[in-house]
């Protein structure tokens, strides 16, 4: 039960999509009326991608990630993790996610939130503490670990709640606007960390922005959606290469796409 | 030594010196007994003590035991060594009640708990209604204590001669400004503290010759504590763990005990039974017992004893 | 309070007196004092109204002049008030309490000790069963639905009409002693501490428990690193109200067993005889006992919620 | 073991068995959803009942000590009149009162010692020192005061919900959070603005924790003062004297109607809560 | 009690500084040792004045703007809002606050919510509901107004809190990071709304943000901050026109000033 994260991954997983959606929709019941938050999303994420989602606030960014995290149902349509179901994959441990708000426990220091995943997974002790150190020297939070949460700002809660999520080793990484408290040379920075994260692991990265040039920046691919109901209007494909210094920010073949991003955005906006 | 249980009716008081007695004088290790009193309170209900197995021999008021007994709790009367009752009507003179015909309309504070059994058939001898109105009486469930008199919240308040009465007077109301009905002398007394076993355990004769051995030795103790009322009260007093009880309190009792026990050596009176049986019964349309008990005494115990 | 010095240079005879009071003000001594002096002030108003229509009384029957000085000092001085003065009270507990051995049955501290061994195994047994019962109900639907409206119906079985009926039984199945009595107050206590708990171990936030699916937790891992910590808050709050009806149920089970030690057994003697001042003095005791084991879960709950980084 | 005792335990186990069977069924339809939410914990009390008839017959415990429910239903049936003339004077007298004025008086006082902080550390360990008061003792004084009739009743109810009130309202009113507080600052709420729009919302939650624990503290209390001296009317007068006198099934009527009055006083407060409450995440998790 | 807000203005104030700062330091006392927070900032806004606070997360940005709201006592130093103490100023109600983290009242619905200061200002049934329509409106809400704060995604909470703060009339409006969770498209549209509104109403706005080209865009003048203990390292004055057509962006002067901007936070961080 308490066995490290991800070794149930289904050799077939290999070579299937890690996140494959279905005509998936989303309706919430609420006092006065549904709402409905996913329309008909259909998208498949392969393994290794990096996948940006940016839309409209409300559009149903972060209900997406959270039905992919089966912390949602979906009222119709099909959703499949590493090829499983979505509470297969939740079970096997198969993702880490990075909630918008940073949600971390009050009576728990810095070290012990991040600890907090690595006591559940069944960590020992000493690996606890390396990898505490390690993820949170990455977020820049050394010297914090025995601060509690309000003895933090709020970027400052931000990056401890990113540390908890990378401090065990997941394949899939959900993460919801995890950089939008934070000033820009620490987001280039983690920006910069993410990538370089992402390219020595391999892993899948499901990412909610609101930054178009940080979506362009560290995409493979960019998933436009519009608001209300919630659908996919545009997939955008990055031709960067995998290899990106931030500088590749000012290049015209970045700014086009950039571009082409706030295009299908308006577009969406539009016909609201 | 055989073990016997004793569940007494009330707390730790001079009502009952003589089973302390007895105990405290070795009466009872002389006949080859281990007994544990057991006091009561407020809330026990003595027959259902014995019906659960806590204690093998109660003392009790025949009004209830026979009440009891017509609900399935078969108590058989062993022995009596109350010959008299010590139970009152106190009033207060300024209250204008002169006979018991003028309770019609008045308040009286009445013990419940089995002991309003007395009290109810008196009324009903009387012919006074008990559930209020311009004829009949307003019943107060009284508590442990005589405030409601004091309070005036009631005419009248239930009182023993032994114990109430005197608290009345220790309140500083004197004698001369109270009245008293004593259930004696209205001629509806009924029999008190007696000892009442289960009846099927009479019919193993080890039970009854532990019985027969535990009324003689707690009869020498009550004749003891007759005469020697002041030692008697004494003993009384190291016994009471709640340390409430007062020395002048617990010798006046004592005094007042002796007269009710005097008449009697512990066998019960058929003539008084009979009587208590007879108030009882004459209950009206709610009498407390509905026909006359069979084989509710036996003599055979007291027999053996003396 | 350093840096009020220097503003308060003038005139600093009244500073000084005024950082003084401000210092005793802050602590709880002198407020306690103060609203401890109103009570007491109050109560010796009520001694003499309450307690003079009796002592008229007696003076018309004696025939005696009397001067309303005469009537506040006799009404303060009765031997069965309708209510004890403080003082007379007071008297009272330093007689049984200093005045003889503890370990005699007239000793108060005695009959405190008896109802407090009673009181403490019953509330450690109630505050675990209460919790574990919360515990069931939270992590299992059948014990939610059926368990809890039954849990309620039972705290409405006036404990007094079967406390008797519990003490009987227990004996006959050969259980004596402490324990009976205890289980009287296990049986009142549990209660707040059900209540509070369903609703301390239901207070996490839905992104908290949200993080916890996400880690494929199990429920004793959220058990313990989630709603446990959130329920703490409630705990304490429970316990509190459990200790003093522990108390109270120590008490009323002191009377069927036979009413022969204890501060139940104390008062219900004490009332049997009219004793009002003994009364009020062992209420005083209880209420003392109760408010130190109050404030005893007080500092408990103070330790532990800053041991876990409360905001202070 | 006997056959009645057997029967009562196999009983047992096939009701628990039902009911968790039950709770795994989630319906749609909210009827089905509140017959549901009633049949299990009504499947859960039948299999009490069975068991304690089953124990009770089965081990021939006399019925002075634990009568069968059968007999004691039987007693119900005929004893309306008295058990309503009972009801009346405890539950709709006393009760009801004693709990309005107690809850009431506890919740002033927490504001009055909230608002104050020299009351706050004046009072509050003083109403630690008042919780303890136990009932049997004041209940004679308060007869004493109050006289025999309900009023006296009513006010050791008061006193009994006193503490409960109290330390839950002035633990609730600490609750609402730092940033909420800071809130209200930035507009310079007056204090009682601060405290209806902020601080009792956010207290609501152990504000009613209270009202559950007192509902049936309320009962226990007027039923307890009963015992020391009351008219011959009221369900504690009932049950004490009925003990005297044997009659232990018609105790346990009075039992059987101080509970069902109790749990559904306590469930219409339940209600309310989540009427109240409705946005406290105990509640909003359904 | 209840007067609507901003009457107390004292006559004198127009021609002081709005928020004056002077050696201004505020340690937090912490279990393990202090943090020091703010370290002998100076620092005068003048009235209409839009100032942007920009520097590295955790540097004691928010702290200097609740020092301004009275909700932190400084250590050392002073500090004067409308030429009154911190405390008086907030008693007179001069300013709106916009707080980092949302911080709605889950018991009341978006409409309740926003209305809650104009109830606590004693404004009439009447224009509570115009002026809750208006700011909902203003922040694209409309619609939402009878759901409750969990209902909504984490963007619309925050604009749910930024209408709050602008329902009421404060000349002074203190703005934490208020469009930190929205997207580009919204976040544009409100910073146009906000520039509109500062110029029509001539308030006086103190602004935290990470982004640069926010900051630079809505400002008068840029702060900048460094890190731990926070002090002012560089102020920024802005030579753009107060009208700003959103592709002002683009111009070589806006970019001059975004550069300057940067300078001055690296160089902030690297004498860290
Ligand atoms: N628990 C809920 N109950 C009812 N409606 C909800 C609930 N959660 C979300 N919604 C609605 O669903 C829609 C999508 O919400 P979601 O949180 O997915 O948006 P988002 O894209 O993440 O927005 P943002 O960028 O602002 O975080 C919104 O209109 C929101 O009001
Ligand atoms: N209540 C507190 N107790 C102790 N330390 C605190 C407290 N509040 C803030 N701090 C510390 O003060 C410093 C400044 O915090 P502040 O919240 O002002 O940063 P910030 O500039 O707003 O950062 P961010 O952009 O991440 O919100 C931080 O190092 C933080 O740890
Ligand atoms: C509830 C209650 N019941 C009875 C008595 C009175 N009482 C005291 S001793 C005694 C005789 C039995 O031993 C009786 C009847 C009381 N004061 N309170
Ligand atoms: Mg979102
Ligand atoms: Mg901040």
């Amino acid at each position: 039960m308490n066995a490290p994260a991800s070794k149930l991954q289904p050799a077939a997983a290999t070579t299937s999509p890690v996140v494959e959606a279905k005509a998936l929709s989303l309706t919430f019941e609420t006092a006065d009326g549904p709402v409905r938050a996913l329309s008909d999303v259909d998208l498949s994420v392969g393994r290794g991608e990096f996948v940006s989602f940016i839309g409209p606030s409300g559009c149903g960014k972060t209900t997406f990630l959270r039905v992919i995290a089966d912390l949602e149902q979906p009222t119709a349509g099909d959703i499949r993790v590493n090829g499983l179901t979505a509470e297969a994959a939740r079970r096997a441990r198969a993702y880490g996610y990075v909630f918008q708000a940073a949600g971390l426990f009050p009576w728990r220091t810095i070290e012990k939130n991040v600890a907090l995943p690595l006591e559940i997974m069944g960590y020992s002790a000493r690996e606890r503490r390396e990898r505490v150190a390690r993820t949170l020297d990455l977020v820049n939070l050394t010297g914090f670990e025995r601060k509690y949460p309000w003895q933090l700002s709020g970027g400052m809660q931000q990056r401890a709640s990113i540390a908890r999520a990378l401090a065990f080793d997941a394949d899939l990484l959900l993460m919801d606007e995890p950089f939008g408290a934070l000033d820009e040379i620490v987001r280039d920075h983690l920006n910069e960390q993410l990538l370089e994260l992402w390219a020595r692991t391999n892993k899948t990265i499901c990412f909610v922005t609101h930054s178009i040039p940080e979506a362009v920046y560290l995409s493979t691919r960019i998933v436009v959606m519009s608001p209300r109901p919630g659908r996919v209007t545009d997939v955008i494909e990055s031709t960067l290469p995998k290899e990106r210094p931030l500088d590749i920010r000012e290049t015209p073949e970045f700014l086009e796409i950039a571009h082409r991003v706030r295009e299908g955005l308006r577009a969406g906006m539009s016909d609201e | 030594a055989d073990d016997v249980t004793l569940q007494l009716k009330w707390v730790t008081q001079a009502q009952f010196a003589g089973y302390y007695v007895a105990k405290d004088q070795g009466f009872y290790e002389e006949e080859d007994l281990n007994v544990e009193i057991k006091p009561g309170g407020p809330d026990i209900a003595p027959p259902q003590v014995l019906a659960g197995g806590g204690a093998d021999v109660i003392v009790e008021w025949m009004p209830a035991a026979l009440a009891a007994r017509e609900r399935g709790v078969p108590l058989v009367n062993i022995a009596q060594p109350f010959k008299s009752s010590g139970m009152m009507l106190t009033c207060l003179k300024e209250s204008g009640i002169e006979t018991p015909e003028d309770f019609r309309g008045r308040t009286l504070g009445v013990w419940f708990f089995g002991n309003e059994y007395p009290f109810l058939s008196w009324m009903s001898h009387l012919g006074i209604p008990t559930d209020g109105g311009e004829d009949g009486v307003e019943v107060l469930k009284q508590g442990f204590n005589v405030d409601p008199l004091l309070q005036k919240q009631a005419d009248c308040i239930s009182t023993m001669t032994y114990n109430e009465y005197w608290q009345v007077i220790d309140a500083g109301i004197p004698e001369e400004d109270l009245i008293t009905f004593k259930y004696e002398d209205q001629g509806v007394a009924t029999l008190e503290d007696g000892l009442y076993v289960l009846e099927d355990r009479l019919e193993d004769p080890e039970f009854v010759d532990k019985m027969v051995r535990f009324v003689r030795a707690s009869m020498k103790g009550w004749k003891w504590a007759e005469e020697n009322p002041d030692e008697a009260a004494m003993i009384v007093l190291d016994n009471d763990a709640t340390g409430a009880q007062t020395e002048k309190h617990q010798k006046r009792m004592m005094g007042e005990i002796a007269k009710l026990t005097a008449g009697s050596d512990g066998t019960l009176d058929v003539e008084d039974y009979q009587r208590t049986v007879d108030s009882l019964l004459a209950g009206g349309s709610d009498p407390v017992i509905t026909e006359a008990p069979e084989g509710a005494y036996t003599h055979e115990i007291t027999d053996k004893a003396l | 309070m350093t840096a009020s010095t220097p503003i308060a240079a003038p005139g600093s005879a009244s500073a000084a007196t005024g950082t003084v009071f401000r210092r005793l003000a802050d602590g709880k001594a002198l407020p306690i004092a103060i609203v401890v002096a109103a009570i007491v002030l109050i109560w010796y108003g009520f001694t003499v109204y309450l307690n003079a229509p009796w002592q008229i009384g007696l003076y018309q029957r004696a025939d005696t002049e009397w001067t309303a000085a005469d009537l506040v000092r006799d009404t303060m001085a009765q031997e069965r008030p309708v209510l004890p003065a403080p003082h007379q009270v007071l008297a009272e507990m330093w007689k049984t309490t200093v005045e003889v051995r503890p370990t005699s049955n007239r000793s108060l501290l005695n009959h405190a000790w008896i109802t407090l061994s009673s009181t403490l195994l019953g509330f450690a047994i109630g505050t675990t069963l209460g919790v574990l019962l919360a515990v069931g109900i939270v992590h299992n639907r059948a014990m939610d639905k059926s368990v809890m409206p039954w849990v309620i119906a039972s705290q409405t079985i006036p404990i007094l009409a079967v406390a008797p009926m519990i003490i009987v039984v227990l004996n006959a199945i050969g259980l004596s002693g402490l324990l009976p009595k205890a289980l009287i107050s296990t049986y009142l206590s549990f209660f707040p501490v059900v209540v509070g708990m369903v609703k301390g171990f239901r207070s996490p936030e839905a992104i908290q428990l949200d993080l916890m699916r996400t880690y494929n937790s199990s429920r004793t891992q959220t058990f313990f690193k989630l709603r446990w910590p959130s329920a703490l808050p409630f705990l304490f709050t429970s316990m509190k109200v459990a200790v003093a009806i522990s108390l109270v149920g120590a008490i009323v089970g002191e009377l069927p067993t036979g009413a022969v030690a204890g501060l139940g057994a104390r008062l219900l003697a004490g009332s049997y005889y009219g004793q009002t001042i003994q009364i009020w003095a062992a209420l005083f005791m209880a209420a003392a006992l109760a408010a130190s084991l109050v404030a005893l879960v007080g500092l408990g709950q103070r330790l532990v919620m800053a041991r876990m980084g409360a905001r202070p | 073991m006997n056959a009645a005792v057997a029967g009562a335990l196999v009983f047992w186990a096939g009701a628990w068995a039902l009911n968790e069977w039950l709770v795994r069924h989630n319906p749609r339809a909210p009827l089905a959803r509140r017959a549901l939410s009633l049949l299990v914990p009504a499947i859960f009390g039948i299999t009490l009942l069975v068991v304690w008839e089953g124990l009770v017959r089965g081990l021939n415990v006399p019925t002075v000590l634990l009568p069968p429910p059968s007999m004691i239903w039987d007693r119900i049936v005929g004893s309306v009149p008295t058990l309503w003339a009972d009801f009346r004077q405890t539950f709709l007298k006393a009760v009801l009162i004693g709990y309005a004025l107690g809850c009431g008086s506890g919740f002033l006082a927490a504001i009055a010692i909230d608002r104050s902080p020299f009351l706050k550390r004046g009072l509050l360990p003083l109403g630690n020192f008042v919780s303890a008061l136990p009932i049997i003792g004041i209940a004679p004084i308060m007869v004493m005061w109050f006289g025999f009739d309900w009023p006296s009743k009513a006010a050791v109810v008061v006193v009994m919900t006193f503490f409960p009130m109290l330390v839950n309202t002035v633990a609730g009113l600490s609750a609402s959070s730092a940033i909420d507080r800071d809130l209200m600052r930035t507009y310079a709420a007056s204090y009682w603005q601060t405290l209806f729009k902020l601080r009792l919302p956010a207290a609501a939650p152990f504000i009613f924790n209270a009202l559950k624990i007192n509902s049936t503290l309320a009962l226990i209390g007027a039923i307890v003062a009963e015992f020391f001296g009351t008219p011959i009317v009221g369900m504690g007068f009932r049950i004490s004297t009925e003990v005297g006198r044997m009659n232990i099934d018609m105790v346990w009527a009075e039992i059987a109607v101080a509970a069902l009055a109790g749990s559904l006083f306590y469930g219409l407060v339940a209600q309310i809560e989540r009427a109240v409450t409705f946005w406290h995440p105990s509640i909003r998790g359904g």
